[in-house]
């Protein structure tokens, strides 16, 4: 099962859990990435995400169709969040089941590093006294 | 040939919007639209590295495009 | 933060996570093992858990402890079960944060491999005609 | 000397029950109560593998044993 979302809502983790396990699969392993309080020792205020929507979607399916063929898992869900995030918020969620927990825990870790480079996704760094497209410069 | 080019995140900023109408000659490739884009916006040269997307996906310098193709700027992406 | 528990209730995930959370920490890992059905194609009716609670409970917050030092993470939940659990149950679970996404899977995967070897934690896996404790003989 | 073995899992099974009392030599080192509970029961030797905790700490062959010490037999773990 492949389950790929871009969402301008809260992402639900339980859903998430709920639709990747798998009576087949003893083990879920499963990513978080949640905005954090600061960059660099610099006071974060809020992130806000935007996406190139068609491609983000058919890049995420990209990567959930690799972690199955490459790593043999069974089920893959990534949802990603849009729009504007404040502290502790989860931006991806990514929940993986395999019969075997090593390659869960390889297609979890290689779906969130691959979206990282791949997914056409952006995100600003409001803080305090100005804002800055993350990555964008060198 | 007149085509309509998509930005996102920085580059929407650059360009001043998140699509722009350009008149781009005809067989023009990736690698001539770049320089095309960087001449008329020299912000772009700053960028730590950016690709053109053709119609959902990532393309190589040598692909000519199409008025009909959907063609995109896509700065370092920072999803995540 | 360590957060280490035995309960013979159903483990709840969202608390896990909730406690794990840490706005210093971009990124939880988490690993859930659930009951599967089956062994070796054989069908799995139950299983029983049983535990040696204190030395267990010892032997947990050793694996949290090592996790923290060895990966520099923040916080670590692991949460284990006890007693009789069906199909799709959660057996355990290990929540981690960490500033950086690396270190939680590399501590995650850590915890969950340790506990299997050195926690004093033993399963009978009960089919329709037999049962047998998991990996008392060779 | 005087003393109780916790058992576990199959252990619990092959001793019929969760503690066990036994009378064992003063001085007796790990490595000699492993061979007086195999002789006691066979069905010990069968295992993959075990070991002996003493006060919830896995214990080395050569560790002398006290009549206060919480010994316990500890078949291959399963947990997780």
């Amino acid at each position: 099962m492949i389950d790929v979302k871009i969402s301008a809502e809260p992402l639900d983790i339980t859903t998430c859990i709920m639709k990747t396990t798998d009576t087949e699969c003893g083990g879920i392993a499963i990513f978080i990435g949640t905005v954090r309080n600061k960059t660099n020792a610099k006071k974060v205020i809020r992130l806000e995400y935007e996406c190139y929507q068609s491609m983000a979607l058919k890049e995420m399916k990209k990567i959930a169709a690799d972690a199955v063929r490459l790593s043999g898992i069974k089920n893959i869900t990534i949802h990603h969040r849009m729009g504007i995030l404040h502290i502790g918020d989860s931006a991806v969620v990514i929940a993986v089941s395999a019969p075997h927990r090593e390659a869960a825990f390889d297609a979890c870790r290689y779906a969130i590093d691959t979206l990282k480079k791949t997914v056409p996704i952006w995100k600003k760094e409001v803080f305090e006294d100005g804002e800055v497209w993350v990555s964008a410069h060198a | 040939m007149k085509t309509t080019i998509l930005t996102f995140g920085i580059a929407k900023e650059i360009f001043n919007g998140a699509s722009k109408e350009m008149n781009l000659k005809d067989g023009i490739t990736v690698a001539e639209l770049k320089n095309s884009l960087e001449a008329a916006y020299p912000e772009m040269k700053k960028l730590h590295s950016y690709l053109i997307a053709v119609n959902n996906e990532y393309a190589e310098d040598d692909l000519v495009l199409d008025s009909a193709d959907e063609i995109a700027i896509i700065p370092p992406v920072s999803g995540g």
